[in-house]
């Protein structure tokens, strides 16, 4: 009986939440507006109704605070899950986060464990502006003791949500809003993506993209227009960025000889130059070119879409870059003929036209 | 009535930022800032277009903020949650809750060591009341006597969730008191009950006696973010918010300041006319303006000026 | 005993590592710990060492973490600040002022989940009660009703610094109360006051009333961190320490042990010299036993293992 | 009349601090101890006594809440230095300093500054463990608006400080704790090392290393072994990490094809990395043979001295590392044999044997 269900990222979230809270006891989720009508972006929809406010809560506005009784709760018995409607606010929190959940098992001589899923939500669009739209990933990604997650599409992000509940350490579970409407056959029972590995979601032969979250769509969109030209990429979704898999990615170089890495955050000292890094290390002898990053430029969000236009890397963006580290020469035009028709084919605050919000 | 507009606007999905409308709550800003003079210092946080005007920001910047245009007054990168005005020491909001607090209570340290005699003011919701830097600010303040005023508009909502599931049962004046800054509990639907509660806060502040923190009940009358009513969503319902809107601060004081022939029927409407023309300017402003250039985007990330040496 | 003997070997500079000793400070730990079941779960700050042996903690792998031996309580990667005895659910100690409290919230919250009666405990000083999370931390557990004994040991200084640098005047208990806790101020120098209020405490919070605030009047004799005396530093003067000597809580204790002849001299010798021996013991095992092995550097940073599927 | 006086790092940031509160009125230093008879290692002694209570403030435990002060007080005229014991006690400001004190000046259009220096001590040694000895300038580096320091020399710690506290942004100002008690000649009068600009302590022919803080010490260390060998390195000392200044490393790379980047903290997502990266993205055909790090692993700080010792890495792993990347043969056996003799001269959590603290 193989069902082709089609659901949403949102939906898959909400799903991999729910059948956690069935089967262990010992889960429990815990935010601002968790039990509320809107329920986080729908992703904790109504689970008040099935598993009751002792286990699906909401909380006072105290970040830090909360953090530790998670963690507390974590040290003894409990497996929670706190979230967080923008990660800019986990900024309140990182002190918990990073001096305790991170080094707790350490720290005590693995003693204990902190079994704990912070989910972050990226916001971006609508004017959200410099407090509400960053993506922190990399700050959570240096710290050892940490998982850093980044899924990508709805069968991983339910995939990895079920691990990273049942996984005893703390995992820093990232979610981009402009993924929660994309659909896929996701399916209904329990399954698991493992935590640290990559994923070859194109394969190809001229180029690598290595690429994060969001920006992995981007990078989709990129390579259909690319590929008319004959350039043909192979697109590696980074999943975990913490411990880092960087195996997916030097196999693909050493094959390629090229590295393009996408990151939705800022440039200097993000995520998309260690994977360079990392890779150069390793495969130094493999690359027929420099290595090149697309990432934001190092500047706060601006509010007005006049500016964000030209903040936030797009698929045309992408696309040119691979044009240029692919060494064209005379199709250059006729790509360019083909980008200039869509650069501005949506407005640059939201993810599509049919996307209404709420941001 | 700038508000109203907005909701009237804001469907033409030209204002593209999140905009959390102060109808309702117009009380309290009015009836504390009409005691502040130019050089008091305000700062406030994601609701606070009403602290904006009253404190006697420029309509037209505000507008083009809305808007995102270069003109407005963080000149297209703030937007609604983002606003200042340095011409009349309206210092700027954000919406990290509790953000701004510690902020305002820093502009009260630098008038106590200058030697001025102005003060600060920091207006916040009640879900902030639960962040720990308010009680961070509240201790330093009380610790070194700054001049400085704390205004928590109490409306009783997080977004969608109650007071009840988020803070014990007690008032939240009661958090200044315990870092034994003097603390009040008023009507903050009552502009003029908030102006003569403000006045004596002001007067005393000023004179040099330290912080003072007042809780303001108040309530918003639209959702938490954006122009519409949300009765639907079933977190509150429609009687409540109706009780309290027979209560209408504004509609009140025109009944008042009729009645005690302050005004008259006529006057009130020319204000309103006068109003009325001056937001058509400021939209028309707003929405005749520019939008920033792309050179804007790289541009204040740094400032380049330095100390003159 | 146990501390006396830290200073004695602190100089010989085989524990390395800062260690903050409760010497003076020793009524609290006791006083409370006794009150407390096996199951009941306690957390501490940098100043620990007396929570840790009141709660009933190993001695010896106390003094063989100290040591930064392999058979420390932490296996040598924690030292004095990083406590751990998990048998009697002595849960840690870290040295980042407040970072522990909610972790004792947290313990509280799932003994409510999980239906059971035993109750945590958050030993933190005075000041790591001006850091935001302590208030957050109150706020949570008195709006859960949480099963948690907050123990704020007022020792007067923060290193260097006196309270009166750090906060209003006015007692430390009232921000519990302001949450709503119950709050207590007591004399924390006194074994037995101590002993009889955190017992009324901790029966109410174990008969499910929710959680308590007890603020523990107390002075620590030696410096801030280290074996010496700091006098010649000027922040505190001998004066001062001399009066608390005098009412030094453990002479005291015995004192009225000794009248009320429910301990002969004899007795209290006799324990002395046992205290002494195994005292002895903890420091040969300490000595005794390996440092770890280069591979324990990298064990423990991930926890390999997972819920049961 | 040019003067020789030699004074330590610890007099030197005094020095600076003690100038700044002299010449501006509007400058004041805050923070846990400043005033207190030991003077934050001394390096705010006895300045109470010169400028009162009202410009050397004590403060409650409060980080972010009284960072928030520092900000708001920056914005209204005066120019508030702050300072932080250990740069982990940092982690409950990171709210303030990202949120708003790096975000203000852009998202309000460039109408406000905010002149603030946070200054941060990074602790190592004598068991300090895994909350009292991190090394989190990656979190910094990564935050547009943020500037971020991080002198080695006495020289260098006092002209930087005045030029940070001479600045109108918020400047994450990092000392290392091993760097206090070194020694060097260091002017009396108000002089500016400028912000941004990295500097060549060593010139060299055979290696670039580009390194910060006081693991410049130890890369200094390490090259007058290795120079006994017939290698020449070149030593950058990166200084400035925010905004990055690489001119002087590629420049260096593209004249020795070799690059070793060595810091002070966790690698992965770390300044090392960050340096890999934006120099091969320039200069990827200079390179000789493949880009190196040396860093901290990714791992919490163990407490027992008997684990910092393989935690730390020092002139030893540097010199064994040149040695390797210069592509030496038979010569290592001999390096081995130098090195073996010096591998454990000291214990690992001191920086000297005279050094006794305070941590
Ligand atoms: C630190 C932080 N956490 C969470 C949020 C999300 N948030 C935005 S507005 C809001 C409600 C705040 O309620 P209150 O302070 O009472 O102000 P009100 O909206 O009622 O005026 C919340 C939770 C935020 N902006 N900042
Ligand atoms: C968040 C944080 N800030 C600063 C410090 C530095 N520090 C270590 S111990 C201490 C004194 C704490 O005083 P108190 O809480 O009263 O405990 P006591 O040492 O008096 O027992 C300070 C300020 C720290 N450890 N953590
Ligand atoms: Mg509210
Ligand atoms: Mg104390």
């Amino acid at each position: 009986m193989k069902s082709n269900r089609i659901i949403s990222y949102m939906e898959a979230v909400r799903e991999g939440i729910d059948l956690c809270l069935e089967k262990y006891p010992s889960v429990f989720i815990i935010g601002p507006g968790v039990p509320d009508p809107k329920g986080v972006f729908g992703t904790t929809l109504n689970l008040v109704d099935k598993y009751g406010p002792g286990r699906v809560l909401d909380m006072p506005l105290s970040e830090n605070g909360i953090t530790g009784v998670c963690i507390g709760a974590a040290l003894t018995g409990m497996r929670p899950i706190m979230v967080h409607q923008r990660m800019d606010f986990s900024l309140l929190a990182i002190d918990e986060l990073i001096n305790n959940a991170a080094k707790w098992h350490y720290m005590f001589g693995g003693w204990c464990e902190v079994p704990l899923v912070i989910r972050l939500i990226i916001g971006r669009g609508w004017g959200q502006g410099a407090q509400h739209s960053q993506n922190l990933q990399a700050l959570y990604a240096h710290i050892p003791g940490l998982k850093v997650v980044m899924p990508t599409t709805p069968y991983d992000v339910k995939g990895l949500l079920i691990s990273s509940i049942e996984d005893n350490n703390p995992i820093i579970f990232i979610e981009h809003r402009w993924l929660y409407n994309m659909c896929e056959h996701v399916p209904e029972a329990m399954y698991r993506v493992p935590i640290g590995k990559s994923k070859i979601v194109r394969e190809g032969e001229d180029i690598t993209i290595a690429s994060t979250s969001y920006m992995t769509i981007e990078s989709i969109k990129a390579s259909r227009i690319i590929e008319n030209l004959g350039i043909s990429p192979e697109i590696v979704d980074i999943r975990t960025i913490k411990p880092l898999d960087t195996n997916l990615i030097i196999k693909s170089v050493k094959k390629t000889g090229r590295l393009l890495v996408i990151d939705s955050g800022w440039k200097s000292g993000g995520i998309a130059g260690e994977v360079i890094a990392s890779v150069v290390e390793e495969a130094f002898d493999s690359f027929k070119s420099k290595p090149q990053r697309i990432t934001l430029p190092d500047i706060p969000t601006p509010t007005s879409h006049s500016l964000t236009r030209h903040y936030y890397p797009t698929y045309v963006d992408i696309a040119n870059k691979i044009a240029t580290m692919a060494g064209m020469g005379t199709e250059k035009a006729e790509l360019r003929k083909i980008l200039k028709s869509k650069k501005y084919d949506t407005p640059s605050d939201i993810p599509h036209l049919s996307f209404t919000g709420p941001f | 009535m700038v508000e109203e507009k907005i909701v009237e606007l804001y469907p033409e999905q030209e204002i593209r930022c999140p905009t959390h409308l102060s109808i309702g709550e117009e009380a309290t800003a009015v009836g504390v800032c009409e005691n502040l003079r130019q050089d008091d210092m305000v700062f406030g946080y994601h609701r606070s277009h009403a602290h904006y005007l009253a404190k006697g920001g420029n309509l037209k910047a505000f507008m083009a903020e809305l808007y995102g245009k270069a003109t407005g007054c963080s000149r297209g990168k703030g937007g609604s949650m983002h606003l200042i005005d340095i011409s009349v020491n309206f210092l700027g909001t954000t919406p990290i809750l509790g953000g701004t607090v510690p902020l305002a209570v820093g502009a009260a340290l630098s008038s106590q060591m200058q030697g001025k005699d102005n003060i600060a003011v920091a207006f916040f919701g009640d879900a902030a009341a639960e962040e720990g830097i308010i009680h961070e600010s509240l201790n330093f303040a009380s610790l070194k006597k700054l001049p400085v005023l704390f205004v928590c508009e109490n409306n009783l909502y997080s977004v969608q969730t109650p007071l009840s599931a988020r803070q014990p049962e007690r008032e939240i004046y009661l958090l200044g008191k315990a870092h034994a800054v003097d603390s009040y509990l008023a009507d903050g639907y009552d502009a003029l009950k908030v102006y003569e509660i403000a006045k004596k806060a002001v007067e005393k502040i000023r004179a040099g006696n330290g912080p003072i923190f007042l809780e303001l009940l108040t309530y918003r009358w639209r959702e938490h973010c954006g122009p519409n009513y949300d009765f639907e969503l079933g977190y509150r319902n429609e009687v409540e918010f109706l009780k309290w809107k027979e209560k209408d601060p504004i509609k009140k004081l025109k009944e008042e300041m009729l009645e005690a022939n302050i005004l008259s029927n006529e006057e009130f409407e020319g204000m309103r006319e006068e109003i009325n023309r001056e937001i058509e300017d400021a939209v028309s402003f707003a929405k005749d303006s520019p939008f920033p250039e792309k050179d804007e985007l790289y541009s204040n990330v740094y400032s380049e000026q330095g100390h003159e040496k």
